[in-house]
């Protein structure tokens, strides 16, 4: 099995959804990162004293799957999640080795 | 000179008092402050003064985070520009010597001729100066609340001008039609105790021109807009309604039995309408919800401010029953139907509310409550209610009007909204270069 | 007719000043509103009215996020139920004319008759509807108060019933026992200046009943129960001190040398508690928290109110110093002792404050302060203390009492409480469709 | 005998009023309470009050997460302490019997002789109790507003001693330089209508000192130091605003033309400064910021205070042009230079604010608006201005020495920071045993 | 060594807690989540505007540990978290290949 | 491809930052977690009710990179997060599979 690791504009959340709903994959965890890459600055005024933004509210989107939809997943989110711009994110995938569902003991994939 | 003649006051008045006649009556001519009434004013207009900062958080809790400054910013913008433009000139514009029943002549133009000493052509019993300050007020929170319906899109250098020529070009003559000496809406008998035309109409129905004239708010894919911080919202509510009772009592200008009607009927319209809102939404979803009631307290407030100082109430309670259900039908669908991003709802709760309530005045006024009033329909006189027709009509054409040649004449010299990705980063970064809320264990920027 | 005979009263009035009697007492029959007086007890009103956003904010930042804008609603929804009830028949009830110094009649039901003239039975110098606006605002924070006691567990339809079923059964005899002409502990010679009995034992030993009626919170292992938002917290306590100052001063009905006495024993006493509970938390754990010294300012403010126009300033912080600790101890040991989970100790606070001011009332009070009043034990009177017993006892036994009936008779028709399932997923979702805070970058919600 | 020579009282009044003769001035000698006053001071009093949980709020908004409380807990702790100290000997020092025209007596020591009745020495028509109260509310500011200078680093338990040393030693006696009876700048005719001197710049300055004698704030590496909660700053400052009408227009200790002017320029004065520091950032970097927005109201608030009875609408439009950019540049610039860590800008705004005001007033007093003032340097008087620099010289002597001799002192029992770790922990937890937010989904801490 | 997620109910964070530490596990790392999976949505309404939740408040729960302690965790996780229900999570595993313990450079079995 | 996930005190991030930034190592996203290891616990109390602290709030930092900047990247965050003090965090290393950069669609390397 892969984990998926997408860090995304947060805007782009909700059509991600919806796309990984199309493809049938419901499963996933999601939660506020910040991050920096090639995106440019912002500055930040406080009473004169300025200040830099180098870190940048992003979404992180993990989702476990089988190997073999991987594939799908990670063109659904490019396409959706490519603006072409700085910013855009990236998509790292890692090995998972096993998966459980708790409320049925379930495992692999079943319990996706 | 004066002492010769001094004998002559003191028996006179010693004969009215015997006569029973009013003294006041007789010192009409040189009239004395009553240090009650403007006690009573003068903490008023700090009531009312706080009702923006409660708007900014009513207003900046509905927002997302990355808007709220840019939220509350306009509401303090509009304390700070309405503040120093009213002293300047827009109290004159508003209350000066009449000219033609439009507008007020520039007599009192940076504040010459105002003085500690009451103005009896308003108010007779507290120094002109507490007129022009508990006025103010009023020209500050009614251009604050149209920013409820552009919000979250507006530049803010743009906001700055629309602030300005909208209290110059629209309120200070409104407040002149209706409350203005010899103001044509004055002369024609129309009821507006405390600025459900010049204040809600004016700015309900500003705020949808803008909304419509800037267009609804960006959002890729479904992103949702929904309120960020709600307790904020409660506690602006709660700060409205607290500032409300010297908006309404207050506008009875002294510390007497109409300003305690009128403190009366606003509490009992407030609550009806919480109520009733709240009762709409149950019926409608099942579930009554804390934004539900904050929203039926305003459109309670919004429709009785109008009538304050003329119903009974037994009417109050009335218009707060059907305004609440009213203004959850207005936000709930028939936005959703004519497709307007009414952000805030300033329209949707101000506009309509505002118009009913100066509807209702006409029906439900009464000379028992207030002998200087009129009566309404209810109490045998049709005719007010058409004299309602009309200010509110007036109020309506004026004010749409001049608010779209506003926004039309800034758009040619700069665009009127942020950028899509401005917008999308949000009003606080972009238009203000900060950052509303920093809870995080780990801080994103840099000291340079 | 009228004008016939004026001459006669004006004739009796001038004599009247000639031989030194007070004009008042000969216009008992027609007495005249003072403006210092009306406008005092208007702002005292709103300042009272602006207690309860202020309670929903103290209490609020308490609760867990999950349940703010439930506890946030409790507050709204008595502003808005009681706000109603107290207009159609609660005041009547309260102060209407007394039949068996029990409750008071019909005469005033939907405000028939409430006029702006004074009524002296209660207070010669402001509009009728005046006295019953400040009223009114007590009424609501009682209902209000008892919330913290069963917050985070009962259904909002149950709370919405018990409210209305509350005021009506329980507050508005109760102010006519205590406040009523002829009710039966005003005859007997209570003193409450502002509510110990009426406003704080009430509420209190009924949040007590309803904490134990209703069980305790249920959590799973030991998911520790802390404030969300103490910030908001300090504002909800700030905002009442300074309504405090409506509450107790605006009691004296009137703005003279009584209210000032008030005034400055309400802020004294309140800023003593603040500082002994401190030193208690201090001597018990080392540290002082923000928490206990807003607990402590609200421990003063409850005490002094049934004392706040008899005692001295000396007393008054006499009664801070020993109320503090006692609340503290209460709320610490003895609750945690007896297992009750009064969730945001409104009776470690209310009640047992409440039941402390009433009874050093009845040694404290001094007719050098208030010659209207009586001596309490220390200036020779052991009588007083007695009195307040019986009021206390009184007010305990028909609060408890009629609370455990209301809540057993709603249990017929519905759960009091929501089920396990909604008390993990908190009051905000599941009885309002709401979430307080929208704070993430990530939105969880999607708009249908 | 009383009623025996009642006929006469009564007849030379009636005479009185015949020839005219103001009533009061015979009863110069017994006083009479005017309840209009009194109604407006006791509410200001309130709104005063109402202040120090504004500037809990506006400081606490400003600091980093982790001293929210810390920061909340300092003004909460002045409200305590000063209120208690107050009533026992801070009034007495204040305003008592003057000795050598530096310090007031210890007649009203414990509130011994303070009572309903006026005290025409400072105020003819309130109650002696209500002239306390108003005062005391100063008291408390002013020494919660230093804490802005020193914040995110000083221990509790030092923080507590400071206070009350502070008030005892700086504020007391120079409110009796300034303020009272026969106190030596009084004489000398230093105009400070409501605190430039005894509040704005003895805070100012005396932050200050402490922050230069604590230190800087230790941050590891380059860790900024960012306002954690802006919302909550902007209610601080609307609630400044909102209280600062009662500090002023209060100050004229009655309701009358005068407070009402100095009403109408406190608000013109904020206005005004919020639009000139926004103007001034605009300029150096490019942004308006809400922070910067409200800075400048508190700015103009303090530029207008000692001016506010003294200057007219033009004059305070004047002064807030000038006090925004003047404040914008010492904190934004000469902070930084210089290197002291004025966490707040306590010094920046209320130092600079206060000292620019004070001056200002020597320059722009007129007698057209206060008879009962003096002409500045514009209208004639370049004396004025003398005396007002001796005044400020006085206070920015006299407080920092003071203060430096305080925390020299203190410094000997125990250290004045906290340390390292501790500041890296934050005040909330270390000195408070507490944690202001609990927004996640998962609880950091479990029940012992 | 293994890297243990389990996502659970929020409200199970303080029972996993104290079992853990009786399995002498102290070290974890602890993070604010959403998810979704079976779980089905609630409602939310403003002014109202009806919006679903589809992502739900869950706990994240980090655990490195040796291969040989993995079972343990897991089936303690297993036994507190399971109700059941739907939305009672997921445990995911994961290989690790290296942990230092900052304040020693320990590495490995020692660091943890 | 390595992923290193750092535990850190959040006083540190900010030298880290600029550390890695001297490196050359941009890319890394940062989020706020709770954990739990050796450090001890603090007490809190609210009206006279004692809590433990037991989960202390800690930064967690992400970075992905090529299998031989690794050992440059462990050692300046070992040097500057080092207090020798209980709770200055851990370091732990994974396998990662694959990145890609979403604005370009690059992989691997050029991807970072
Ligand atoms: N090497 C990395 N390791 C971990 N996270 C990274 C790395 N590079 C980028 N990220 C994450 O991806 C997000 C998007 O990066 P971005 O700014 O678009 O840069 P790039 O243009 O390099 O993709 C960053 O905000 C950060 O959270
Ligand atoms: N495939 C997946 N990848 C990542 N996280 C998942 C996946 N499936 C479920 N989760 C996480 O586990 C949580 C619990 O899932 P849950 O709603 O109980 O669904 P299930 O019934 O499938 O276990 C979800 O909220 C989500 O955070
Ligand atoms: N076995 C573990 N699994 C996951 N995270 C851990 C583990 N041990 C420690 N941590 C994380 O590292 C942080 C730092 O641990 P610390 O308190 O310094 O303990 P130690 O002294 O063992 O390093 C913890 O707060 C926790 O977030």
């Amino acid at each position: 099995m892969k984990k998926i690791e997408a860090i995304i504009r947060p805007s782009k959340l909700d059509e991600v959804k919806t796309a990984l709903d199309e493809l049938g994959i419901r499963g996933m965890t999601v939660s506020d990162v910040k991050g920096r890459g090639l995106q440019e600055t912002e500055k930040q005024y406080f009473r004169g004293q300025e200040h830099i933004i180098d870190l940048f509210p992003k979404t992180k989107l993990e989702i476990i799957c089988q190997d073999n939809s991987a594939e799908d997943i990670i063109s659904r989110i490019l396409s959706i999640c490519r603006t072409k711009k700085k910013g855009d994110g990236k998509i790292f995938i890692y090995p998972a080795e096993r998966v459980i569902r708790i409320s049925t003991r379930e495992e692999g994939g079943a319990a996706l | 000179m004066k002492t010769k003649w001094r004998w002559l006051y003191t028996i006179t008045t010693l004969l009215m008092v015997m006569f029973g006649l009013p003294i006041i009556a007789a010192g009409a001519d040189a009239p004395v402050i009553d240090t009650g009434d403007t006690a009573f004013i003068m903490i008023s207009t700090a009531l009312v003064m706080i009702m923006t900062p409660g708007l900014a958080l009513f207003y900046g809790g509905m927002v997302r985070k990355k808007n709220v400054l840019g939220t509350i910013m306009q509401s303090f913008a509009c304390m700070a520009l309405v503040s120093v433009q009213w002293v300047l000139i827009g109290y004159t514009i508003g209350f000066g010597p009449d000219i033609n029943h439009l507008i007020g002549g520039m007599q009192w133009m940076g504040m010459s001729g105002v003085t500690g000493d009451p103005n009896p052509l308003y108010s007779a019993t507290i120094p002109h100066s507490v007129f022009v300050l508990f006025q103010l007020m009023f020209a500050i929170i009614t251009v604050a609340l149209i920013s409820g319906a552009f919000a979250e899109r507006m530049r803010f250098s743009i906001f700055v001008a629309f602030v300005l020529l909208w209290t110059t070009f629209v309120y200070d003559p409104l407040a002149h039609w209706v409350w203005g000496v010899d103001g044509w809406l004055r002369n024609l008998g129309a009821l507006d105790f405390a600025g459900g035309t010049v204040v809600h109409i004016s700015s309900g129905i500003s705020g949808l021109i803008a909304c419509i004239v800037l267009g609804r708010r960006r959002a890729s894919g479904a992103e949702p807009m929904v309120p960020h911080n709600l307790p904020i919202t409660m506690l602006g509510a709660g700060l409205l309604w607290f500032g409300w009772f010297g908006f309404n009592a207050g506008s009875a200008l002294g510390a007497n039995g109409l300003a305690a009607s009128a403190f009366l009927v606003t509490n009992t319209c407030a609550a009806t309408a919480a109520i009733s809102w709240a009762a709409a939404e149950w019926l409608h979803h099942g579930k009554t919800t804390a934004l539900g009631v904050a929203s039926g307290v305003v459109a309670g407030l919004v429709a009785i401010t109008p009538a304050a100082g003329f119903v009974s109430p037994a009417s109050s309670i009335l218009m707060g029953l059907i305004v609440g259900p009213l203004c959850y039908f207005a936000v709930s669908k028939i936005k959703t139907k004519l497709g307007y991003d009414d952000s805030l709802d300033a329209f949707g709760i101000h506009g309509v509310g505002g118009i009913f309530g100066a509807l209702a005045t006409g029906v439900l006024a009464s000379t028992e409550i207030n002998p200087a009033g009129f009566d309404g329909l209810l109490f045998g006189n049709p005719h007010q209610l058409l004299v309602q027709l009309i200010a509110v009509a007036a109020t309506i054409v004026f004010a749409s009007t001049v608010t779209f040649v506003i926004l039309k004449v800034l758009s040619v010299f700069a665009p009127l909204r942020v950028s899509e990705e401005e917008e999308e980063t949000g009003l606080d970064l972009t238009q203000h270069g900060e950052d509303a809320y920093s809870y995080g264990n780990s801080l994103s920027i840099v000291q340079v």
